[in-house]
C-alpha cells in the first residue's frame, strides 16, 4: 500500500524532524530534550519515511545498517566516559572546553555523550521497525 | 485590550474544539466525523496557539507556535487522508443517507491500487462489500 | 601419620588419570604402600603400649578450627593395623583376582583412596578432619561397590550403600558441629575434658542421637543394615576389606571414641544396648538362612557389629575390652572367610552354599584358611575366636545383676548364630563330596590363597599367645576407649567358671544348628515374606512416598501455567504487605497539604481510567492498543501539568513508537477470546484489585513522610554552576547519574540485537540446542 | 473581575476537559476500530491545545516544546494505524 | 490531586494485575505495560509532585529562583520509561516468534518446555 | 579510599562487547575478542580483589560528584569477590562457548550480549547506588532475554515468555520499592540511604519498603514461592548460556539481597522469621523438585532452587557466622553451577540427549571426563573437602547457636537430596549401558583435537578453582570473614562512601 | 528548501541571530544531503514566500468551515447529503497536488480520501454535495485553478 499524499508529505517531515532531533540533542543541556528524545525524534522521521516508501528504500538512504550506529553510538558515548580517566579524574566527570562555541554553547564531554546516545537511540529503533517490517 | 482579544481568541478555539468533539460523538458515520474533526481541532488548536504566542512576548514562543500550526497542518490532513482510505478499505460504512459513491469499485484488490478509469476496476460494483457492511468490529 | 594418608591419597589421585601408564608388571608396587604403611605402624607399637600418645598438628583451615590433628593412642593404632594390615593382604588377594581387569589401575585407585580415608578417619583428632575422611570413605565405597557397573544391582546397591551412609553422614556432620558448638572446641583430645559440659547440656541428647544416627547407618546397624548385604555386590576384596574388615567398622570406632566424650550416660549406654542387641540377634538369625555365601557373611557381619556396638553399651570394662578384642578377631577371620568366598567364586563360579561341596579336595589350602576361620569365629578355644566369646560373656555376665541374665541371652542367641553361620561359610563348601562339575576347579595363584591362610595363623596365634596381644595392643585401645587404665589382661585360660560353660554350651548348639539348619531357596523365600516389614521395604515405601509426595508438590506449583504463577506470587506480596500495612496503623490524610484538584486534571483522570477500563474488558486486540496509547498520552499530560516536560516528550514519542510496534507485530492475531470461567474472573479481579489498594494505600503512607530534599537541592543549586547545565533533568541524565543512562543505551541496544536475532535468525534442525 | 487567569482556569481549559471526555465516549463506543484510531487523534490534538493553555496559564513556554513534539509526531500512530488496518483486512 | 494520583496508581497496578493474571500473551504484554505506567507516576508521585516550574533554570539566571519540580524522579522515570521500551519491544517480538511457532496466542499452550525433552 | 579504576572490569567488558558489535558476523574475530577481553576482564579483576585485599573498601565517584550526588561505586570485599568469581565464569563460559556454539548464534551477537551480561553483573556488584543497581539489573535480564531466545525453538521461547514475564515482575517490584525508598529518604546512594532511613519516624514504612525488595529479589534468586520462572526455564537454552545463568542470575538475586539488608534494612524478627520461612520452603521445594527430574538439566535447575535456600537461610540468620556461610556458599555454588551446566552441555555434546534414561555408558567411554565431572558433582554435594562442604559448616553451625532446628533439618534433607539424585545422576549416566535401542549420537569424537581440548578446558579449570576453594578453605574463610564483618557493621562501608561526614 | 530548514531551525531555537540561521542552513544542508541522495526536485526554493502567504488564505479557510460544521453538529437535525465525489486533477506535480489536497482537506466539507495510483484522480468526500458535476465544477475553477496560480 503506498499513497502518493504520504509519501509527497514525508519528503518535506523528513528532513524537518530530523532537524528537529538535531535541536532537541544540542539543546538538551538547557531546555528540554536530549540525546534520548531527539533519538527518538529522528528515529521517527526515518520511521515515516519507511511507510511512505516502504522500509526497502529508507534502508537505501540511510546506506547502512541501522544497526551498525549502535557500536558507533556506544563507542562514542563510553569513550566521552572513559575519557576523564586520561586526565586523572572519575569516569562521566564534565570535561568542558574552555570557550563557548556559537550556537551549541558550550562544548563538553556531555555533549558527546548525548550525541552517542542519539545515535545509539536511532539504532536501536530502526534496527528493531525495520526488522520487524522486513519479515512482513 | 490584549486580555479581551486573547479571551475572544481561546473561547473561539476552545469553542472549535469543543465542536468537534461533539461532532465525533454525534456525525452519524466514520467519514463525517472524521471530516469535521480535521478541520475543527486544527483551526481551535492554532488559535490557542496564537494565544500563547501574543502572551510570550518572546520571539521563541512565537516562532514555535506558528511551527506547530504549520506541523499541525501538514500533518492533520495526511492522517485523516490515511485512516479515511484505510476505513474505505475495510469496508467501513457510509451513512445511509449518502448521496453517490464514486469510490466504490475502483480498489484493485490484489494489489490495494485505485485505478482512475472506472473500467480498469476489477470488481465489479455489485461485489462491493463496502455498503452493506454492518456497524460492527473490523477487526 | 599426615603423610601416611596422603601417600594414599596422592596415589590414587594419579593412578586415576594415568593409571594406564602403568604396566601390569609394575603393579606389584602397589600392595608395597599397605605394606610400608604397615611397618610404619608395627613400629609405633611400642610407644603406644608404653601408653604415650602421638599428636600431630597441621594448620588446615585454621579460622574455623578445622586443622589436619593426628593422633595416634591405642584405639587408633588398632584400627590402623587393621586397616594396613588387612590392606596388604587385600591388595595382594586383590591383584591376581582382578587380574586382566580392565579397570584395574581404577579398582586400586579406589581401594587406595578407601584406605587413606579409612586411616584419616581413625587418626584425626579433630572431629570435622574425621567427618572429612568419613565421607571419603563413604565415597570410595560407593565407587567400589558400584565397580561393576554394567550390573544393574551393582548400582542400585552403591546408591542404597550410598543413600544410607550419606544420610548418616549428613546427621553425623550436624551432631558433630553440635557437639563443637557446645564444647566450643573440634579437637577430640579437648573434648574429653568437657564431657561434663556435653552431659549436662539440654541439647545432649540431639548431639548423642544425631552421632547414632551416624555411626549406626555407617555400622549397619539395625533398621539401616540393610544396605551391608546389597553391598556383597562389590568384588570380593572391597566386601572383605570395606565390608567386613575395615569401613563398617568406622561406625564402632566413631562410637568408641566418643564413648569418653558422651557415654557414661544412660541414653547413650541404652540406645547402643537395644540397637546393637537387637541387631545382632537379628542378623544372627538372618544369617541362618542365606545361601549365598556372601550373604552370610554379610549377615554374620552385620551381627558382629551389632555385637560390637552391644558390647560399647554396655560400657564396663570387660565389655570394652572384649569389644577391642572382638575387633581384631572379627576382623581377621572375617576378611578371611570373604577372601575364601572369593577364591569359591573366582574358581566355582558360584557362591551358592546348596550347590557347593567337598572342595577340599581340589582347594586344600583354602580350606585350611577357612577351617581356621571357622573355628575362631565359632569361638573354639586356643583360637583367638575363643578369647573374644570369652570375654563377651564376661561382660553380659558382670552387668548389673538384673539385666545380666537377659543379655547373656541374648549373647548366646546371637553366638550361635554366628558359630554356624561360620561353619556354614568356612565348611559347608569344603566338606562332603565333590560335586562332578567342581572337579576341574584348581588352586588359583599362591598370592590369592596365601593372604587368608596368614590371617587364619595370625589368628591362631593371636589365640595361644592372648596375653602378647593384649599388651601390644588391645590394653591401649581399651584404655582409649575407656579414657581411663582398665587394666585387665587377656588369658587364654580362666579357669573352669560360668563363661566357659557357656561358651562350649553355644559351641555345641551352634554346631547342632549348623547340622540341623539346610538352608535354601524355599526357606530363604519363606524368610523373605517378612520383609514386607523389614526396613527396607520400608524405606523403600518412605522414600517411594516421598517421591510421591514431590511429584504432587511439584506439580501443584509448578503447573506450567503463568497465570498460576503469577498469581501465586502477586497473592504472596499482597498477603506480606497487606500484613505490615496492618501494623502498620490507620493513615491520615493531611488535607491541606495536598495540592489542590482542577477540572482538567480530573478529566485527564477520566479519561484514563475509562482507558483502563477499555483495556481491561475489550475483546479487539486494535482497541486495546488504542486505550494503551490513550493511557500514554494521559500520563504524557498528567507529566505536563507536573512541570516535567522532558518526561512528557519522552513518554510520548516512546508511546507513539511502542503503539507502532504493536500494530506492526500484532495485526495478524485474533481477537481475544474469553477463557476463563467467571468465577476465575472474579477471583482474579478481586486479587488485581487488592493489589491496587495496598499500592495505594502504601502510596498515601509514604505521602505522610516529610520529605528530605538535601540531594535534589543540591542539583538545583548546581545543576548550571558546576555542571554547565540549565535542564537539570539532562544534567542529571548526562552528569550527576550519566551512569545510568549509559548502561540504559546499553539495555537499549541489547534489546535491539535480541529483535534483530530473534526474527532474522532461524537455526537448521542439525544445529538444535 | 474575571481575570484572564481565571478565565482560561474555569472556562477555557473545562470547555477543553470536557471536549476530550466527549472524544473519549467516541474512543469508548467505537464502533470499529477507525473510529476508535481518528478519536484518538483528536485526543491528542486536544491534548497540544490543552498543553498550550496550561502553559500559557503556568507561564512555562518551556512546555510547548512538548506540544511541538505532539504536533509533529502523533499523526504516526494514525498513519501506522492507517496502514495495518488495511493490511489486516489483506490476510 | 495526590488523591487522584493514587487512584490512577491504584487502578494502574490492578489493571496491570488483572492482565497478567489473563491466558492471552497480548494482555500478559499490556498488563506489564500498565505496571510499568504504574510504577512510573507512584515514583512519581511519591518524589513529591509540584505544580511549579520544570526543572529547568530560566535562561537569566544562573540558579533556581522559584519553587521548581524534584529533577531526579524525573530522571529516573525517564530512564525507566526507556528501558521499559526496550522491554516491551523485545517482548512484542518475543511473542510475534512465539504466535508464529504455536499458533495460539494462548499462554496455557506455551507448555513444551514442561514436556518436551531438551 | 578514592579508586577512579574500580569500573575497569566493566569497561573491559563494555569495550569487548562494542569491538564485537563492531566486528558484527566475523565470528572468527569475535571468538578471539571474547576470550581476550574474558582474560583480561579476569586479570583486571584479580587486580581489584588484590588491591581492596591491601586497601580496603575502595571507592569512586562517578562523574567526579561527592557521594550522595553522583552514583558511587564501591568495591568491598563482597563485591570484589562476585565480580572475580564472574570473572572466572566468564572466561570457562567464553572458551566453551567458541566451540560449542552453532556458528549461527555467534553471527547474530551472541558474544556481545554474553559481555554485555557479564557487565551487567559486574555493575550490579560494584555500584552503590540503588537506582544504578536496577539499571544494571535491567542489563542483565535483558541480555538474558536475548540470549535465552537466540536462535530459540518453540520450547525455548516459550520458556523464555515465562522467563521474561516473572523477571519483569521482579523489576516491576524491584523500581516500586525504589519510588518508595526514594519517597521516605529522598536519596539512591545505599550509604546514605541507610543513614537517612533511620530518620523516618514511621519505622513500619521501611519495613513495607523492605518488602518489595525481598519480593523482586526474591524472584530474581527464585525462592519460594516466587521461583517458578526458573524451573520453567533453565533447562532450555544452550548450555553455555544456561551455565551463565544457573552460576550467576539467581546469585545476583541474593547479592543484592544481602546488599540491601546488611545496608538499608537491617533485618527484624519479622524478617529474619520471613526469611527463614522462605528459606526452609525453598530448600524443600528444590530439592521435592529435583527428586523426581529426569532430565539433567532440569535436576540442576531445581538444585539451584534448593541451593538457593540455603543462602538465603543464611541471610536469615544474620549473624556473622551465618553470613559467613551464605558467602561462602555463594562462592562455590557460582563456581559449581557454572560448571555443571557446562557439563551438561558436554554431555549433550556426547550424547544428543539430556534425558537420563537414554543416556548410559559415558564412564565406559570417556571414564577420565567422568571422573572430572564426578569431582565437581561431588563438591556440589558438599563431599569434604570439596568447596561445597564448607559453607555448611558454618550454616549448620548457626542454626544451632540461633536454633533454627527447622534450618537445619531441611540443610541436612537438602544436603541428603542432592547427594542421592546426584549420585542417582552418576549412576544412570555414566555408569549404566546406554540403551540399546537409542542410536547414540556422539557428536564430541569427531570434534577437532583443540575443540575437544577447549570444550574440556574450561570444566578441567572450573574444576580446578573448585578444588583449590575446597583444600584451601582457609583462604576463602578469611575472605568471607572480612566480607561478613563488613555486612555485620556496615559503618566501614558507610564511611568508604559518604567520608567522615558520618561522624 | 534549505532557506526552509534553516528558518525552522530558526523558528525552533527561537535566536535570530546570523550564526544560529548559518549554522541552520548547514544542519539543513546536511539533512538535505542525507535525504537528496534520491531527491532530484529541486524547485521550491523560490516559493517560500508564496507558500507562507498561501498558509494563512489556508487559516481563513478553515475558519469558515468551522463555522459551519459548528453549526450543523449543534442543531439537531443533520443538513448534510455526504458523498464521495471522483475528481479528475490539472495538478501534477507531487507538491501541487498535496498542497490541494491539504488544502481540500481542510476546507469546508470535503475531504481527500485517496489519490489514484497514476496521480490523475482524487477522492473526496463531500458534506453537503447538491451533484457531483457541480461540485467539481466549481472547485475546479474556485480552488484548484486559484492554488495553481500561485504555484505555477
Ligand atoms: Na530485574
Ligand atoms: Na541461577
Amino acid at each position: 500500500m503506498k499513497s502518493a499524499i504520504l509519501q509527497t508529505a514525508t519528503r518535506y517531515l523528513l528532513p524537518i524532524l530530523l532537524l528537529f532531533s538535531f535541536f532537541l540533542l544540542l539543546r538538551g543541556h538547557y531546555y528540554p530534550g536530549g540525546g534520548f528524545v531527539g533519538g527518538l525524534v529522528a528515529a521517527i522521521a526515518f520511521v515515516l519515511h519507511s511507510f511512505a516508501n516502504g522500509t526497502a528504500n529508507t534502508m537505501k538512504i540511510l546506506r547502512y545498517k541501522p544497526l551498525s550506529l549502535i557500536p558507533i553510538g556506544l563507542a562514542i558515548s563510553t569513550l566521552s566516559v572513559v575519557a576523564p580517566l586520561l586526565f586523572g579524574l572519575p569516569p562521566m566527570t564534565g570535561l568542558w572546553f574552555e570557550e563557548p562555541i556559537p550556537v551549541i554553547g558550550m562544548i563538553g564531554s556531555a555533549l558527546f555523550f548525548d550525541l552517542g546516545v542519539y545515535l545509539v537511540v536511532i539504532g536501536v529503533v530502526l534496527t528493531i521497525l525495520f526488522t520487524i517490517a522486513l519479515e512482513q | 485590550m490584549i486580555d479581551i482579544i486573547l479571551a475572544i481568541l481561546s473561547s473561539i478555539g476552545a469553542l472549535s474544539i469543543l465542536f468537534a468533539s461533539i461532532g465525533i460523538l454525534r456525525m452519524p458515520d466514520f467519514y463525517l466525523r472524521l471530516s469535521v474533526t480535521v478541520k475543527a481541532s486544527t483551526l481551535g488548536v492554532g488559535l490557542l496557539l496564537i494565544c500563547a504566542a501574543i502572551m510570550f512576548p518572546d520571539v521563541s514562543v512565537t516562532t514555535k507556535a506558528i511551527a506547530i500550526i504549520f506541523f499541525l497542518i501538514i500533518t492533520a490532513p495526511i492522517a485523516a487522508h490515511m485512516i479515511g482510505r484505510s476505513a474505505y478499505f475495510t469496508g467501513t460504512p457510509l451513512w445511509k443517507d449518502t448521496v453517490i459513491d464514486e469510490l466504490a469499485g475502483m480498489y484493485n484488490k490484489e494489489t490495494h491500487e485505485l485505478e482512475s478509469k472506472e473500467e480498469e476496476a476489477e470488481n465489479p460494483p455489485n461485489e462491493e462489500p463496502n455498503i452493506a457492511k454492518s456497524d460492527e468490529e473490523t477487526e | 601419620m599426615l603423610f601416611t594418608v596422603l601417600t594414599g591419597l596422592i596415589t590414587s589421585g594419579l593412578l586415576i588419570p594415568f593409571g594406564k601408564l602403568i604396566k601390569i608388571k609394575w603393579s606389584f608396587l602397589l600392595p608395597l604402600i599397605p605394606v610400608l604403611l604397615f611397618i610404619f605402624y608395627l613400629l609405633h607399637i611400642p610407644t603406644i603400649a608404653g601408653g604415650t600418645n602421638l599428636v600431630q598438628h597441621v594448620n588446615w583451615v585454621p579460622s574455623m578450627g578445622v586443622n589436619l590433628d593426628f593422633r595416634l593412642d591405642g584405639l587408633s593404632l588398632l584400627f590402623a593395623l587393621l586397616i594396613t594390615g588387612i590392606g596388604t593382604a587385600i591388595f595382594f588377594y586383590a591383584r591376581t583376582y582382578l587380574k586382566g581387569h580392565v579397570y584395574y589401575d581404577r579398582f586400586f585407585a579406589y581401594l587406595l583412596l578407601f584406605m587413606s580415608a579409612m586411616l584419616g578417619v581413625v587418626l584425626s583428632n579433630n572431629i570435622l578432619t574425621l567427618f572429612v575422611f568419613w565421607e571419603l570413605t563413604s565415597i570410595s565405597s560407593f565407587f567400589l561397590i558400584g565397580f561393576n557397573n554394567d550390573s544393574k544391582e551393582s548400582r542400585s546397591s552403591a546408591l542404597t550403600a550410598l543413600s544410607i551412609t550419606g544420610l548418616g553422614g549428613f546427621f553425623l556432620l550436624a551432631g558433630l558441629i553440635l557437639m563443637g558448638n557446645v564444647a566450643g572446641t573440634f579437637v577430640i583430645s579437648e573434648l574429653f575434658s568437657k564431657h561434663d559440659v556435653l552431659l549436662a547440656h539440654p541439647l545432649y541428647p540431639l548431639i548423642a542421637g544425631l552421632i547414632f544416627i551416624g555411626a549406626f547407618t555407617k555400622s549397619a546397624q539395625f533398621p539401616f543394615h540393610f544396605w551391608l548385604p546389597g553391598a556383597m555386590k562389590a568384588p570380593t576384596p572391597v566386601s572383605a576389606y570395606l565390608h567386613s574388615a575395615t569401613m563398617v567398622k568406622a561406625g564402632i570406632y566413631l562410637l568408641a571414641r566418643f564413648t569418653p566424650v558422651l557415654g557414661g550416660n544412660e541414653l547413650w549406654n541404652n540406645t547402643l544396648m537395644i540397637v546393637g542387641g537387637f541387631t545382632m540377634a537379628f542378623a544372627a538369625i538372618h544369617a541362618l538362612f542365606r545361601v549365598d555365601l556372601k550373604g552370610i557373611l554379610a549377615y554374620s557381619t552385620i551381627s558382629a557389629l551389632g555385637m560390637l556396638t552391644f558390647l560399647l553399651g554396655l560400657g564396663t570394662p570387660e565389655a570394652i575390652i572384649a569389644a577391642a578384642v572382638f575387633i581384631l578377631v572379627h576382623a581377621l577371620y572375617k576378611a578371611n572367610l570373604f577372601m575364601v568366598t572369593g577364591i569359591i567364586d573366582h574358581e566355582t563360579h558360584t557362591r551358592d552354599i546348596t550347590r557347593l561341596a567337598g572342595l577340599r579336595k581340589v582347594l586344600f589350602p583354602v580350606f585350611i584358611a577357612a577351617l581356621l576361620a571357622a573355628l575362631s569365629s565359632a569361638g573354639l578355644p586356643s583360637t583367638f575366636g575363643f578369647i573374644g566369646k570369652d570375654l563377651i560373656y564376661e561382660a553380659t555376665l558382670h552387668y548389673e545383676e538384673h539385666w545380666a541374665l537377659w543379655l547373656t541371652a541374648l549373647a548366646i542367641i546371637t553366638n550361635v548364630g554366628l558359630v554356624a553361620a561360620g561353619f556354614m561359610a568356612g565348611l559347608k563348601p569344603f566338606t562332603g563330596k565333590l560335586p562332578a562339575d567342581f572337579e576341574k576347579v584348581h588352586l588359583p595363584y599362591p598370592s590369592m590363597w596365601i593372604p587368608p591362610l596368614l590371617l587364619g595363623i595370625l589368628g591362631l596365634i593371636f589365640g595361644l599367645f592372648p596375653g602378647v596381644v593384649g599388651d601390644l595392643f588391645n590394653n591401649q585401645a581399651a584404655n582409649a576407649i575407656a579414657h581411663a587404665e582398665t587394666g585387665m589382661k587377656l588369658k587364654i585360660w580362666h579357669g573352669f567358671n560360668m563363661v566357659l560353660l557357656l561358651s562350649i554350651a553355644t559351641l555345641a548348639v551352634g554346631i547342632v544348628v549348623y547340622l540341623v539348619n539346610k538352608p535354601s531357596e524355599k526357606k530363604l523365600a519363606a524368610v523373605e515374606r517378612f520383609n514386607r516389614i523389614a526396613p527396607q521395604r520400608v524405606f523403600l515405601r518412605i522414600g517411594r512416598s516421598i517421591m510421591r509426595a514431590s511429584a504432587w508438590y511439584t506439580h501443584t506449583f509448578h503447573n506450567g501455567y503463568l497465570r498460576s504463577y503469577h498469581i501465586k506470587i502477586i497473592i504472596f506480596a499482597e498477603l506480606l504487605l497487606a500484613y505490615k500495612l496492618w501494623i502498620s496503623g490507620p493513615i491520615k490524610i493531611n488535607w491541606e497539604e495536598l495540592t489542590p484538584l482542577s477540572w482538567y486534571e480530573v478529566g485527564i483522570v477520566a479519561i484514563l481510567l475509562g482507558a483502563l477500563y477499555i483495556i481491561v474488558t475489550t475483546r479487539s486486540r486494535l482497541t486495546s492498543v488504542v486505550s494503551t496509547s490513550v493511557i500514554g498520552y494521559c500520563i504524557c499530560l498528567m507529566f505536563v501539568f507536573y512541570s516535567a516536560p522532558d518526561l512528557a516528550m519522552t513518554q510520548f514519542t516512546i508511546d507513539t513508537l511502542t503503539t507502532v510496534l504493536f500494530v506492526l507485530v500484532l495485526y495478524k492475531l485474533p481477537s481475544f477470546i474469553n477463557m476463563t470461567s467467571r468465577w476465575i474472573v472474579i477471583r482474579d479481579a478481586m486479587v488485581a484489585l487488592g493489589f491496587g489498594v495496598i499500592l495505594s494505600l502504601i502510596a498515601l503512607r509514604v505521602l505522610q513522610e516529610p520529605n528530605t530534599t538535601d540531594v535534589s537541592s543540591f542539583y538545583g543549586e548546581n545543576s548550571y554552576l558546576l555542571a554547565k547545565g540549565k535542564n537539570v533533568v539532562n544534567t542529571i541524565l548526562v552528569d550527576f547519574r550519566g551512569i545510568d543512562t549509559m548502561f540504559e543505551t546499553v539495555v537499549l541496544s541489547i534489546a535491539a540485537i535480541g529483535v534483530y536475532s530473534l526474527i532474522r535468525l532461524r537455526l537448521k534442525a542439525s544445529e538444535k540446542e | 473581575m474575571i481575570t484572564l487567569e481565571t478565565y482560561f482556569d474555569y472556562v477555557i481549559l473545562p470547555i477543553l476537559a470536557i471536549s476530550v471526555m466527549m472524544v473519549f465516549i467516541r474512543l469508548f463506543k467505537g464502533p470499529s476500530v477507525v473510529d476508535r484510531v481518528i478519536a484518538l487523534d483528536l485526543i491528542i490534538t486536544t491534548g497540544i491545545g490543552i498543553i498550550t493553555v496550561y502553559s500559557i496559564r503556568s507561564n512555562q513556554a518551556v512546555l510547548l516544546d512538548v506540544a511541538i513534539i505532539l504536533a509533529l509526531i502523533a499523526f504516526l500512530g494514525t498513519v501506522a494505524f492507517a496502514y495495518y488496518i488495511e493490511k489486516q483486512k489483506d490476510d | 490531586m495526590e488523591l487522584l494520583l493514587v487512584i490512577v496508581i491504584g487502578l494502574l497496578y490492578s489493571g496491570g494485575v488483572y492482565l497478567i493474571l489473563r491466558r492471552s500473551m497480548v494482555k500478559l504484554l499490556l498488563g506489564i505495560m500498565l505496571l510499568g505506567n504504574g510504577t512510573n507516576i507512584l515514583i512519581f508521585l511519591l518524589g513529591k509532585i509540584t505544580k511549579g516550574s520544570p526543572p529547568v533554570i530560566n535562561e537569566a539566571y544562573k540558579v533556581f529562583q522559584d519553587i521548581y519540580a524534584d529533577p531526579i524522579p524525573q530522571a529516573l522515570i525517564l530512564t525507566a520509561i526507556v528501558i521499559s521500551f526496550a522491554l516491551t519491544s523485545f517482548a512484542i517480538v518475543l511473542l510475534k516468534r512465539v504466535y508464529a511457532l504455536v499458533d495460539s496466542d494462548d499462554l496455557d499452550d506455551l507448555n513444551t518446555p514442561e514436556e518436551e525433552e531438551l | 579510599m578514592i579508586d577512579n579504576h574500580i569500573l575497569a572490569p566493566v569497561f573491559v567488558q563494555l569495550f569487548t562487547a562494542i569491538a564485537q558489535l563492531m566486528f558484527w558476523r566475523k565470528t572468527v574475530t569475535q571468538r578471539f575478542l571474547s576470550v581476550g577481553g574474558s582474560i583480561i576482564g579476569l586479570l583486571v579483576a584479580i587486580r581489584l580483589f588484590s588491591r581492596t585485599q591491601s586497601e580496603g573498601i575502595l571507592t569512586m565517584n562517578a562523574a567526579n560528584w561527592d557521594a550522595p550526588f553522583g552514583i558511587v561505586f564501591v568495591a568491598d570485599t563482597l563485591s570484589v569477590t562476585l565480580v572475580l568469581l564472574t570473572s572466572i565464569a566468564g572466561v570457562a563460559v567464553s572458551i566453551f562457548s567458541s566451540v560449542s556454539l552453532s556458528r549461527q548464534r555467534m553471527l547474530y551477537g551472541y558474544f556481545p550480549i554474553f559481555h554485555f551480561l557479564i557487565m551487567g553483573l559486574y555493575g550490579a556488584f560494584l555500584t552503590g547506588d540503588i537506582f544504578n543497581l536496577y539499571v544494571y539489573f535491567e542489563v542483565i535480564i535483558i541480555s538474558s532475554f536475548v540470549l535465552m531466545t537466540l536462535g530459540g525453538r518453540k520450547a525455548q521461547l516459550e520458556g523464555a515468555v515465562k522467563y521474561m514475564a516473572m523477571n519483569i515482575l521482579a523489576s516491576m517490584f524491584f523500581l516500586t520499592g525504589i519510588g518508595i525508598l526514594y519517597g521516605i529518604t529522598g536519596s539512591l546512594n545505599m550509604a546514605d540511604v541507610a543513614m537517612k532511613i533511620q530518620l523516618v519516624q514511621n519505622k513500619t514504612l521501611v519495613g513495607i519498603t523492605s518488602c518489595f525488595f525481598i519480593i523482586g529479589f526474591g524472584i530474581k534468586s527464585a525462592v519460594f514461592p516466587l521461583y517458578y520462572w526458573l524451573p520453567s526455564s533453565y533447562h532450555t537454552p544452550p548450555s553455555a548460556v544456561a551455565a551463565t545463568f544457573g552460576g550467576l542470575l539467581t546469585k545476583v538475586g541474593i547479592y543484592a539481597m544481602i546488599r540491601v539488608l546488611s545496608l538499608i534494612f537491617i533485618p527484624d524478627d519479622f524478617t529474619k522469621t520471613l526469611l527463614m520461612v522462605i528459606a526452609v520452603l525453598t530448600i524443600v521445594t528444590g530439592a521435592f523438585g529435583a527428586l523426581i527430574k529426569t532430565n539433567v538439566r532440569r535436576l540442576f535447575s531445581y538444585l539451584i532452587v534448593c541451593h538457593i535456600g540455603f543462602m538465603v537461610g543464611g541471610i536469615a540468620m544474620f549473624t556473622k557466622v551465618a553470613l559467613m556461610g551464605t558467602v561462602f556458599y555463594l562462592i562455590h555454588d557460582i563456581v559449581v553451577k557454572t560448571t555443571m551446566f557446562l557439563i551438561a552441555g558436554l554431555i549433550r555434546q556426547l550424547r544428543g540427549t539430556l534425558e537420563m534414561e537414554k543416556l548410559g555408558g559415558l564412564y565406559r567411554d570417556y571414564p577420565k571426563v567422568s571422573l572430572l565431572i564426578a569431582v565437581v558433582l561431588f563438591s556440589l554435594v558438599g563431599i569434604p573437602p570439596l568447596s561445597g562442604f564448607w559453607p555448611k559448616i558454618f550454616l549448620f553451625q548457626d542454626s544451632f547457636s540461633q536454633q533454627q532446628y527447622f534450618f537445619a533439618a531441611a540443610l541436612l534433607f537438602g544436603s541428603f537430596v542432592t547427594l542421592f539424585v546426584i549420585a542417582r545422576m552418576w549412576s544412570k549416566v555414566f555408569w549404566k549401558n546406554p540403551p540399546e535401542e537409542e542410536n547414540v549420537e556422539d557428536r564430541f569424537a569427531p570434534m577437532q583435537p583443540y575443540k575437544k581440548l577447549l570444550m574440556l578446558l574450561p570444566i578441567a579449570f572450573l574444576c580446578g578453582v573448585t578444588l583449590y576453594i575446597g583444600l584451601n578453605a582457609e583462604a576463602i574463610v578469611n575472605v568471607t570473614d572480612k566480607i561478613s564483618n563488613q555486612l555485620i557493621d556496615n559503618s566501614s562501608y558507610i564511611k568508604a562512601v559518604l567520608g567522615e561526614k558520618t561522624n | 528548501m534549505n532557506l526552509l530548514l534553516s528558518g525552522i531551525w530558526v523558528a525552533l531555537t527561537g535566536s535570530m541571530y546570523y550564526t544560529n540561521f548559518l549554522f541552520g542552513f548547514m544542519l539543513g544542508f546536511f539533512v538535505l544531503w542525507i535525504m537528496n541522495r534520491t531527491e532530484t526536485d529541486q524547485r521550491y526554493f523560490y516559493r517560500v514566500p508564496k507558500i507562507i502567504s498561501f498558509i494563512f488564505y489556508f487559516l481563513y479557510e478553515v475558519f469558515r468551515a468551522n463555522i459551519q460544521v459548528a453549526f450543523d453538529v449543534v442543531t439537531p437535525k443533520y443538513f448534510f447529503k455526504p458523498g464521495i465525489v471522483k475528481y479528475p486533477l490539472n495538478a501534477s506535480t507531487d507538491f501541487e497536488i498535496n498542497l490541494l489536497t491539504t488544502m481540500l482537506s481542510l476546507t469546508p466539507g470535503t475531504l481527500i480520501l485517496d489519490i489514484s495510483e497514476d496521480k490523475k484522480t482524487i477522492y473526496i468526500h463531500v458534506m453537503y454535495l447538491t451533484d457531483p458535476e457541480t461540485f467539481v465544477r466549481q472547485t475546479k475553477t474556485g480552488l484548484e485553478r486559484r492554488l495553481l496560480a500561485i504555484l505555477r
